[in-house]
């Protein structure tokens, strides 16, 4: 046990000195450890170790590649419970939250003149721990306050607070559902957000809720959409009022007027009612309450035409197991409780409850607090009620409407402990920062959906002197009551997990990394009394937002805006808007007509006495009098709360938009938002016409011995959530180079998501890489063979041969290569995350995508040790890894059992610019969203 | 004339200096003497560089691993006392490279060592050098005809990256 | 292939002899072969000029030199070809494997350099017969000239081999790689020299036939001079630049202080030899001839104690290994003698045994006491005289004693495991017997 | 006054040029100098920060500098015109112009040859390009055009080189006898011994006949190769078969206009009114008007390819062209290459050296955007709509082409005073 440890630490230790042996093989020295490192562990060999995403509260599995000692790249865990192996584009990122150049270092106290000054963590508990004692004689309360927590660290604050007499409060989440759980609560008694079944459902409706992107637990959802998708009889229709990521993918999508998403939920579910499966009758009471609509009228009302709402209401009503998802921006407004209570009835009515809509494996928001939560909680702060405060992981400063006055009332607590990495609003207003670990450096446990148990594991020493949340704990326990921490976070940690799992599964779940333990599911039954009240003015009139509304929608890159500080995520575009730096306002094109506005110009929004300058972004497929901002684009919102649910309102009434005549320089990565008819994603009825380039090759054609490795890319299912993109960034050492070069169009993603949208504002997602030509253009004009092809097929660049004229990069018609514009560099300790199976390229030099060729080397050099050739499969591009749908393949070409192969010879798979007679290695399979032959868009 | 002379023999000069920057045989912090080792006790070059033959570095031994011997042999010498301060001060020993290649290349001993190559190709007669002194150029010409000689691939990727 | 290859260099000393030897060798021969390079281009040279410029003297020139370069069939033979022979025995023995550069090579050197030399003789020939040059005669002598240029520029080929033993084993594979631009540098680096040389040869040999008339004679003598003194200052000015090449185009393992200090000392002597020429006026008695053909022989010296330090470095490690192998070998040798009277009733195969012991796993072993690895008298007793086992294990040691460091797998040839083996089992035995 | 007179005069005349340099020569000198280190330093700063502080971006990989280049390829081609092809065809005019002509060859040579050094990416890396024998069995890609650009330039170079010196030589033997001291000595050497002896002469015309013969075909080929870099590629609005010849013609009719440029100042500074008559520039004037057309047709003939090809790209590219964000450049360079040149069809304009000087300025103008257009444009609107972009350079561009003419200019001013700045022996042959 001791000996393990030391060589725990040495190995850590030994790492960092071996990644300068072994990492840069330019380095003057190399190293003999002090020990051989932890079995397992060869320098210049990655291996894996499993942890858990910490970056939203989706909690997925992650399996972090490390090279040398230093994690380099965060992937999926595969067959983990929540992401199975997908890892989202935040995920990704999360790797430059703990090499991020600016995190806090060290507890740091505010002096008297305000400023921040570091003091030792012996300081900061003697503080802490007095001021406790000072507060609760002075008859003040200490309260703690963290954003959504779980798992072991939860039980461990209320032993703290218990201990201490601090007073535990609601957690803080922006994203809480309380209207979904609320809704769930008053109807079926479970108030908390309950797992949705979308891979067992054959009809799925989403109202608001954005699963691709944000709501709940996105991966997992992503991941069972495409399994369900894959089945031919599944469909899936979504509701909107503005135009999210998902409602662009959805097989149709139904623009609803705001607030108005209860009628066409109150109709439908009339109509199951009336000719639906109707399992499990609605109490006599409700089906009184429930209003009636005809067709019309609720076509009227909604705004969506009466043959998409009849239709609808048919599948609806014949589907087998339909499954409504309510929440995100429908359940965000006045009405959106009956919103959430609607879906939750149909469920009832049409029996999928538990088996689409299970409550016995809830999501975990039962904690959660509310915005009205922290409106008390403001209120006290001003009252002076309290004594230590402390704020854990959660930013109200930042997120809180403006009307709460939280970031003045702050200033009332006696003392306010801020915990956290990156220096955030509320830890600006703190009175004492203490540093967080990042999970990679941090012991721990997180229960992201009950009964679903995942490990969080140190990989590495922490950077600086910062503890994880548990330890910090623990030794303030220990610094009160006078004699010491009682044992370290870890050794708690692993008490906790032998009691839980008992001593073998403890051992399991340290390996696997995640534990699904057994649960009784639990009967609910709907209170048709309560029902009935909710369904009385379910659609009343008056409820609904008035236009224009500016809807404020959670960000795909930063979530409620925690994620901002991370630099690859403003680095990579919008897949809507490609916009990639800065903020922006999406506005319709009608709308834009109407108010002159042009892509960029900047309008003025403002309601009430709140008014901000957003350049303009024009969006198609938006409805007119919508507009579209991201929620941390926007500083303390002023947005109502439901007195209800407590939910705040996504919605901004009745705003008023001005010109204000300037322009403003936001990096518009896209050219051009239409593909001009020319074919890069044929259109399903189209596509057998390929342009074949009839013509013979002038020079003779590449024979491929052994290898031809080739990539296909499933368009049905790729959703533009640019998960792809931040792997490769972070697998190929791609330089994040700023929104200056962005503004010159100098971006260097090797990867990148073309969005193109039709006439009708559907918009289709390309993921546009090196399409390793088998008559590659960029070959035959390079002077100098540095882009040459080899045998397996691939357009090689050899960096070191390449003088720089570009011509490759002009001659390449799908512009996927990339140019070293200046002598890119990594802010330390970013530097860390540097891939060492490849060279930074310098300045002057072409770069872009080889399929990752590290990795097809290192696959070839495993399969060469056992003399044998690489299996299918066994190699795989950092895009294909971390794609959540699993719409990339990777494989061997002349292998014709290699599942590349299979896809690249289907009915739809086709070559971008077939015409021109490149030969591309990368087959794209068109057709609708939603799968094989399935209607287009709505 | 004497100019041109001159001119000459400062080249001359500037390649004698490049010749010294170039190191082909540096100083190390402990005066390791290959010529025991390898010679002497004839320990298999693997019994120290312990990752020769399962990873791209050949890797240097774990100062434990000397100590294991050195607890009891010679530990009055110098050399030895440096070491056994490395040990108690757990300092890992930080070795000048004499075969050092650039980054833009992709090398592995394991590949080499697998494909039955001996040691002495590319490092010389380690065995009769006091002093570790680089043997080969490690120039792109050195590594390629060697390949071109003994037909090893050529495709630039398999050492470019 | 030689069929002699299998032949070892015996010791460091016989290796330094070698290189002197070849040293020696190439300081003949090369001298020799440049002047004759050197004087027939000229004398060639001067019938065309004189042609041209309808000089009878030019022709004289030319002839007379002719006349002192080939000195005699014997004189070629000697200094020409046999040199060659040795120098390929000397390749064959310092560079470890028979003949790298195979005989045919060689023998097309052999060739192609009588060839030269013939036509050259011939050419002399009818030189001596008349004035009047016939194009066939010129043709003769050019063919002859070049045929013992490009014999030794093959030469010279394999003399770069000599600097970059890491070449060594691709020639065996591919012969193409001869060529490399230090063969091509120290070619022409020969090739500058030897005509400075002839120049300074002109200066001293040249110029002194005294028929025709006493003004002809003067005319004759400062257009010999002008022409020797020229040459030489030419090749002085051209000499350092491929001196610089050469030292650019060696390997790095072939340079060493002294390799850069001799090349100073070529830059140092040239410079001398330019200044004695423009310092001297054609006129007076003897001329700088002497002076000059004493430097150049001094700046040839330079040239191959550079390149002979040059070697040396290149093969620092391999001479450094016979050394210790020589060691090796006289310490066995002692080792054998004492052997001899100490032990005589112990029976042979744990003789043998106890020399392995000796050689190999006293290094760490000891029966009585703990060394590196544990004491003998422990841990032998525990395979209970089962041979096999123990040959087992020392074929692959596996970590027994947490205690004490793994043993590294030996790799020794199976009869010395199975002496040593046995020799343990018997020794330990009659110890703990005691 | 009689022959011989005459011939003195001539010498006389010529000469007179190479006096003592005035004041403001070695000003014009200084600023042209000046404009060369500007190119120096801005190369350096470059060469240090990387290609960024450049305007290229993607998708424009290549901008102002590949049209510096074939720019100053074009003015070096009716050099080797004027006085090769002339010579050929026995023109007389060509006595008067041949000797600036080639001296602008050799300089516009020596300019172009920078542009491809300065706009590769690792400039220190240039002799990649090469091919030159090494253990390392890298070689060069001969199916590159940029490869075949290395090889066509430096042929010319060398080409024209010695077609200018060849004509010097016997001048030379003239200068040599007007100077003495160090002078006399290096023009001496220059001259080879020339003393003008029949033989001389005779081999001297055979000698030049054929550099003549053999330089007139590079003419076309070179500029062709330079076409081919664009040609050969398979963006729309590049690649196309009438780039050859359309690049050849255009060549010419920059490089003609630019040989105006010089030789007018010139004729008026060294007072050659003598020897440069009305008549020579009429017949210049009518090599750019016939150039022009060339052009004019070949602007139609791009356009009609392009919307008979009816494919989408092509349509789109030259659309953009004309109306897209580089319109302006766009009827530039009609309005100067096609427009203007009409005038020349009036005699009067022909015989008037003053328009010419300014058409010819306007026809430089135009010849620079026309490549700036062809270039730009094209790059700016290719296959994938997500990656078109538009180009704007930088200053340091600006820079960096301001120092190219700051490079020629100053070599010219040079040659105005080293070299015998007309044809003496062929001035007095045509006598």
């Amino acid at each position: 046990m001791k000996r393990r440890d030391f060589l725990r630490v040495l190995g850590v230790l030994s790492g960092s000195t071996l990644l300068s042996a072994c990492g840069s093989k330019t380095s003057k020295t190399f190293v003999s450890p002090i020990l051989p490192p932890e079995e397992g562990v060869i320098p210049g060999e990655a291996y894996f170790s499993p942890s858990t995403c910490t970056e939203c509260p989706a909690g997925c599995g992650l399996s972090v590649k490390r090279r040398e000692g230093w994690p380099i790249k965060l992937e999926g865990a595969p067959g983990h419970p929540i992401n199975d192996g997908g890892l989202c584009i935040r995920g990704q990122s999360s790797l430059t939250r703990l090499y991020h150049p600016e995190r806090v270092e060290t507890p740091m106290l505010r002096n008297d003149r305000g400023k921040f000054k570091a003091v030792s963590w012996e300081k900061a508990f003697s503080l802490v721990s007095e001021s406790l004692a000072g507060s609760r004689d002075a008859g003040r309360k200490n309260l703690y306050l963290s954003g959504r927590t779980t798992g072991s660290l939860s039980r461990l604050i209320d032993a703290f607070c218990s201990r201490l007499g601090v007073e535990r409060l609601p957690e803080f989440e922006v994203y809480s559902h309380s209207a979904v759980a609320e809704a769930n609560g008053i109807l079926f008694g479970e108030r908390d957000v309950p797992r949705y079944r979308i891979g067992k459902a054959d009809l799925l409706l989403t109202v608001g809720a954005d699963i691709l992107a944000t709501h709940v637990s996105p991966v997992s959802y992503t991941r069972e959409l495409s399994r369900a998708r894959s089945r031919e009889d599944f469909r899936w229709f979504h509701a909107e009022p503005h135009l999210s990521l998902t409602g662009a993918n959805a097989d149709r999508r139904f623009v609803v007027r705001p607030g108005r998403e209860a009628v066409l939920l109150a109709y439908l579910l009339r109509q199951v009612l009336d000719r639906g499966p109707r399992r499990s009758g609605l109490p006599q009471e409700a089906v009184d309450a429930l209003p009636r609509f005809s067709v019309g009228k609720a076509s009227e009302k909604t705004g969506v035409s009466a043959e998409e709402l009849a239709e609808l209401a048919d599948r609806m009503a014949n589907a087998r197991h339909p499954l409504v998802i309510a929440g995100g921006v429908s359940t965000s407004h006045r009405g959106g409780l009956e919103v959430a209570a609607l879906a939750g009835m149909i469920q009832w009515v049409t029996g999928e409850i538990p088996r689409l809509v299970d409550f016995a494996r809830n999501e975990k928001y039962g904690g959660t607090g509310t915005f009205r939560d922290m409106e008390a909680l403001s209120a006290r702060l001003s009252r002076g009620e309290a004594g230590v405060l402390f704020l854990s992981r959660t930013n109200p400063v930042f997120s809180l409407p403006g009307g709460f006055a939280f970031r003045e009332n702050v200033r009332n607590a006696k003392l306010s402990v801020a915990f956290g990495d990156l220096l955030d609003e509320t830890m600006q207003e703190a009175d004492l920062i203490l540093p967080l670990s990042h999970s990679l450096e941090s012991w721990g446990d997180v229960e992201p959906r009950r009964g679903v148990v995942s490990l969080v594991k140190p990989v590495l020493a922490p950077l600086y002197g910062t503890l994880s949340e548990g330890d910090i704990l623990l030794r303030l326990m220990g610094a009160v009551s006078g004699e010491g921490p009682a044992t370290g976070y870890r050794d708690y940690l692993f008490a906790e997990w032998t009691k839980r799992f008992g001593k073998k599964g403890k051992d399991a779940f340290s390996r696997n990394g995640f534990v699904v333990e057994a649960l009784p599911g639990t009967r609910v039954t709907l209170n048709g009394t309560k029902a009935a009240a909710l369904l009385k003015d379910a659609t009343a009139e008056g409820r609904e937002p008035e236009t224009p509304v500016l809807v404020l929608v959670p960000s795909l890159r930063t979530f409620d805006g925690r994620s901002r500080g991370l630099p690859l995520l403003s680095e990579i575009p919008d897949p809507l808007t490609t916009i990639s730096y800065g903020r922006w306002l999406s506005v319709s094109p009608g709308t834009a007509k109407v108010l002159g506005l042009k892509d960029r110009m900047e309008a003025n929004v403002s309601s009430g006495g709140w008014s901000q300058v957003f350049p303009v972004k024009i969006q198609p497929g938006l409805a007119e009098g919508v507009f579209v901002a991201s929620r941390d684009f926007v500083d303390s919102p002023p947005l109502a709360t439901d007195g209800r649910t407590g939910e705040a309102t996504w919605f901004l009434e009745g705003i008023r938009i001005g010109k204000s005549g300037r322009v403003a320089a936001i990096p518009i990565l896209s050219g051009s938002p239409s593909q001009r008819g020319r074919g890069l994603i044929p259109d399903p009825s189209h596509r057998d016409e390929k342009g074949h380039h009839g013509k013979e090759s002038f020079y003779p054609e590449h024979e491929h011995k052994g290898y031809r490795w080739a990539m296909a890319i499933d368009l049905a299912l790729c959703n533009g959530c640019s998960a792809c993109v931040a792997a490769c960034y972070i697998e190929n050492n791609v330089p994040v180079v700023g929104k200056k070069d962005h503004l010159k169009g100098r971006e260097m993603s090797w990867l990148r998501i073309e969005p193109f949208y039709g006439e009708t504002g559907n918009v289709d997602f390309l993921p546009m890489l090196c399409q390793q030509c088998d008559s590659a253009p960029c070959e035959t004009v390079c002077p100098v063979f540095a882009a040459y092809h080899n045998p397996e097929g691939l357009n090689v660049q050899v960096y070191n041969r390449c003088v720089g004229t570009r011509y490759c990069s002009n001659n390449c018609p799908y512009k996927v290569r990339r140019f070293n514009w200046f002598w890119h560099t990594w802010r330390k300790p970013l530097d860390r995350m540097h891939n060492p199976d490849l060279e930074v390229r310098g300045a002057g030099v072409m770069e872009k995508c080889t399929f990752c060729i590290q990795r097809i080397r290192a696959a070839k050099d495993r399969a060469k040790d056992d003399s044998r050739k690489v299996r299918d499969g066994e190699v795989t591009t950092a895009c294909a890894q971390s794609c959540p749908t699993g719409a990339i393949t990777f494989g061997n070409l002349l292998d014709p059992e290699s599942k590349v192969y299979r896809l690249a010879h289907l009915a739809r798979a086709y070559r971008v610019f077939e015409g021109l007679g490149t030969k591309p290695s990368v087959y794209y399979l068109g057709g609708a969203k939603g799968g094989p032959e399935k209607e287009g868009h709505g | 004339m004497i100019a041109y002379f001159g001119v000459v023999f400062l080249a001359m000069a500037g390649l004698a200096v490049a010749w010294q920057q170039a190191g082909l045989s540096p100083d190390q912090p402990i005066a390791f003497p290959h010529t025991i080792h390898v010679s002497k006790l004839s320990l298999p070059c693997n019994f120290c560089h312990i990752y020769v033959d399962i990873s791209r570095h050949a890797g240097g031994p774990p100062v434990e691993k000397c100590m294991s011997c050195h607890k009891s042999i010679a530990t009055e010498r110098e050399e030895i006392r440096k070491l056994t301060r490395y040990y108690e001060e757990k300092r890992p020993i930080e070795w000048n490279r004499v075969y050092s290649l650039p980054d833009h290349v992709y090398f592995s001993h394991k590949r080499h060592v697998k494909a039955g190559l001996d040691c002495s190709e590319c490092h010389g007669m380690v065995g009769a050098m006091k002093k570790i002194r680089r043997v080969g150029s490690l120039k792109m010409g050195w590594c390629v005809s060697c390949h071109r000689a003994r037909g090893a691939p050529r495709d630039c990727a398999t050492c470019h990256q | 292939m030689a069929s002699w290859g299998n032949l070892q260099p015996l010791s460091p000393e016989f290796y330094s002899l070698l290189r002197h030897g070849l040293f020696l060798v190439l300081f003949l021969h090369l001298l020799f072969l440049g002047f004759l390079v050197g004087g027939s281009t000229v004398s060639l040279l001067l019938n065309f000029l004189g042609k041209e410029k309808r000089d009878p003297s030019y022709l004289r020139f030319s002839q007379e030199l002719m006349r002192t370069v080939l000195i005699s069939k014997s004189a070629l033979f000697i200094f020409g070809l046999v040199p060659l022979l040795l120098v390929w025995f000397v390749y064959a023995r310092v560079l470890f494997v028979a003949s790298p550069l195979p005989w045919q090579f060689w023998a097309v050197i052999l060739a192609v350099l009588t060839l030269g030399f013939v036509l050259l003789f011939l050419y002399r020939q009818a030189r001596e017969r008349t004035l009047e040059l016939f194009p066939m005669t010129a043709a003769a002598g050019a063919a002859g000239l070049l045929a013992v240029i490009l014999a030794f520029f093959l030469f010279s080929a394999g003399y770069g081999i000599l600097f970059n033993p890491a070449k060594l084993p691709l020639l065996q594979k591919q012969i193409r790689f001869f060529l490399s631009w230090n063969a091509v540098v120290k070619f022409l680096l020969f090739l500058a020299f030897f005509f400075g040389m002839t120049g300074g040869l002109i200066l001293l040999l040249c110029g002194r036939s005294a028929e025709g008339g006493e003004g002809m004679n003067a005319g004759y003598r400062g257009l010999v001079h002008r022409f020797g003194a020229n040459l030489a200052i030419l090749a002085t000015f051209v000499l350092p630049v491929f001196l610089l090449l050469d030292l650019v185009t060696l390997p790095e393992i072939a340079l060493s202080a002294e390799v850069f200090v001799f090349s100073a000392a070529v830059l140092l002597l040239s410079l001398a030899v330019c200044l004695t020429l423009f310092l001297s006026d054609g006129k007076g008695k003897g001329g700088p001839g002497g002076r000059v053909v004493f430097l150049f022989v001094l700046i040839f010296l330079a040239i191959l104690l550079h390149d002979d330090a040059a070697v040396g470095n290149a093969y620092q490690d391999r001479i450094a290994f016979l050394t210790m192998q020589k060691a090796a070998v006289t310490a066995e040798a002692g080792k054998e003698a004492h052997r001899e009277e100490s032990a005589s009733a112990e029976k042979t195969e744990t003789d043998a045994g106890q020399v392995v012991f000796e050689k190999i796993c006293a290094g760490c072993h000891r029966f009585d006491i703990r060394v590196v690895g544990p004491p003998l008298n422990e841990r032998v007793p525990t395979y209970g005289g089962d041979v096999e086992k123990l040959k087992a294990f020392i074929r692959a040691p596996v970590k027994v004693n947490p205690g004490y460091p793994s043993m590294p797998k030996l790799g020794l040839p199976e009869e010395e495991i199975d002496a040593v083996a046995r020799y343990l089992i018997a020794h330990v035995k009659e110890e703990t017997s005691k | 006054m009689d022959k011989p007179d005459k011939l003195a005069r001539v010498e006389q005349d010529v000469l007179s040029a190479m006096k003592r340099p005035g004041l403001a020569y070695l000003a014009a000198l200084g600023c042209t100098a000046a404009l060369f280190l500007g190119l120096l330093g801005f190369w350096g700063y470059q060469m240090k920060t990387g290609m960024g502080v450049s305007g290229l971006m993607h998708p424009v990989g290549w901008g102002v500098y590949i049209t510096n280049f074939v720019f100053w390829v074009g003015i070096a081609h009716s050099g080797t015109l004027i006085s090769a092809v002339l010579y050929l065809f026995r023109a007389r005019f060509r006595t008067s112009f041949n000797r600036p002509a080639e001296a602008m060859t050799v300089f516009a040579l020596l300019v172009a040859g920078l542009f491809p050094l300065i706009h590769l990416g690792r400039t220190w890396k240039f002799y990649y390009l090469f091919p030159y024998p090494t253990q390392r069995m890298l070689w060069v890609n001969f199916r590159s055009p940029l490869i075949w650009d290395v090889f066509a330039v430096s042929t010319y170079l060398t080409v024209s080189v010695v077609f200018f010196y060849v004509g010097l030589i016997p001048d030379f033997a003239i200068v040599r006898r007007y100077k003495e001291g160090l002078a006399k000595r290096i023009y001496g050497f220059l001259s080879l011994g020339w003393t003008g002896t029949r033989r001389q002469w005779k081999n001297y015309n055979q000698l030049y006949l054929f550099l003549a013969a053999f330089a007139t075909p590079l003419v076309a080929s070179v500029h062709s190769v330079v076409s081919w870099d664009f040609a050969m590629s398979i963006i729309p609005g590049w690649h196309t078969t009438i780039f050859a010849p359309y690049f050849v013609a255009g060549a010419i009719f920059s490089g003609t206009a630019m040989v105006i440029t010089l030789v007018v100042p010139m004729r008026k500074i060294l007072v050659l009114d003598r020897y440069i008559t009305d008549d020579h520039f009429e017949s210049i004037a009518k090599i750019l008007l016939f150039t022009s057309l060339i052009v004019t047709y070949s602007y139609i003939v791009e356009f009609g390819l392009a919307f008979y090809s009816g494919n989408p790209f092509e349509m789109e590219e030259f659309r953009y062209r004309a109306l897209g964000d580089y319109t302006v450049m766009f009827w530039i360079m009609i309005f100067c290459n096609s427009l203007a040149p009409l005038t020349l069809f009036v005699r009067s304009l022909r015989r008037n050296v003053k328009y010419l000087f300014v058409l010819s300025l306007l026809v430089n103008v135009g010849m620079w955007v026309e490549r700036f257009v062809i270039i730009v444009s094209s790059l700016a609107r290719d296959f994938d709509p997500y990656a078109w972009g538009t180009y704007t350079p930088s200053i340091v561009e600006v820079g960096i082409t301001l120092g190219s003419f700051g490079l020629f200019f100053t070599a010219y001013l040079l040659f105005l005073k080293t070299l015998p700045v007309l044809s003496i022996t062929e001035i007095k042959e045509h006598l």
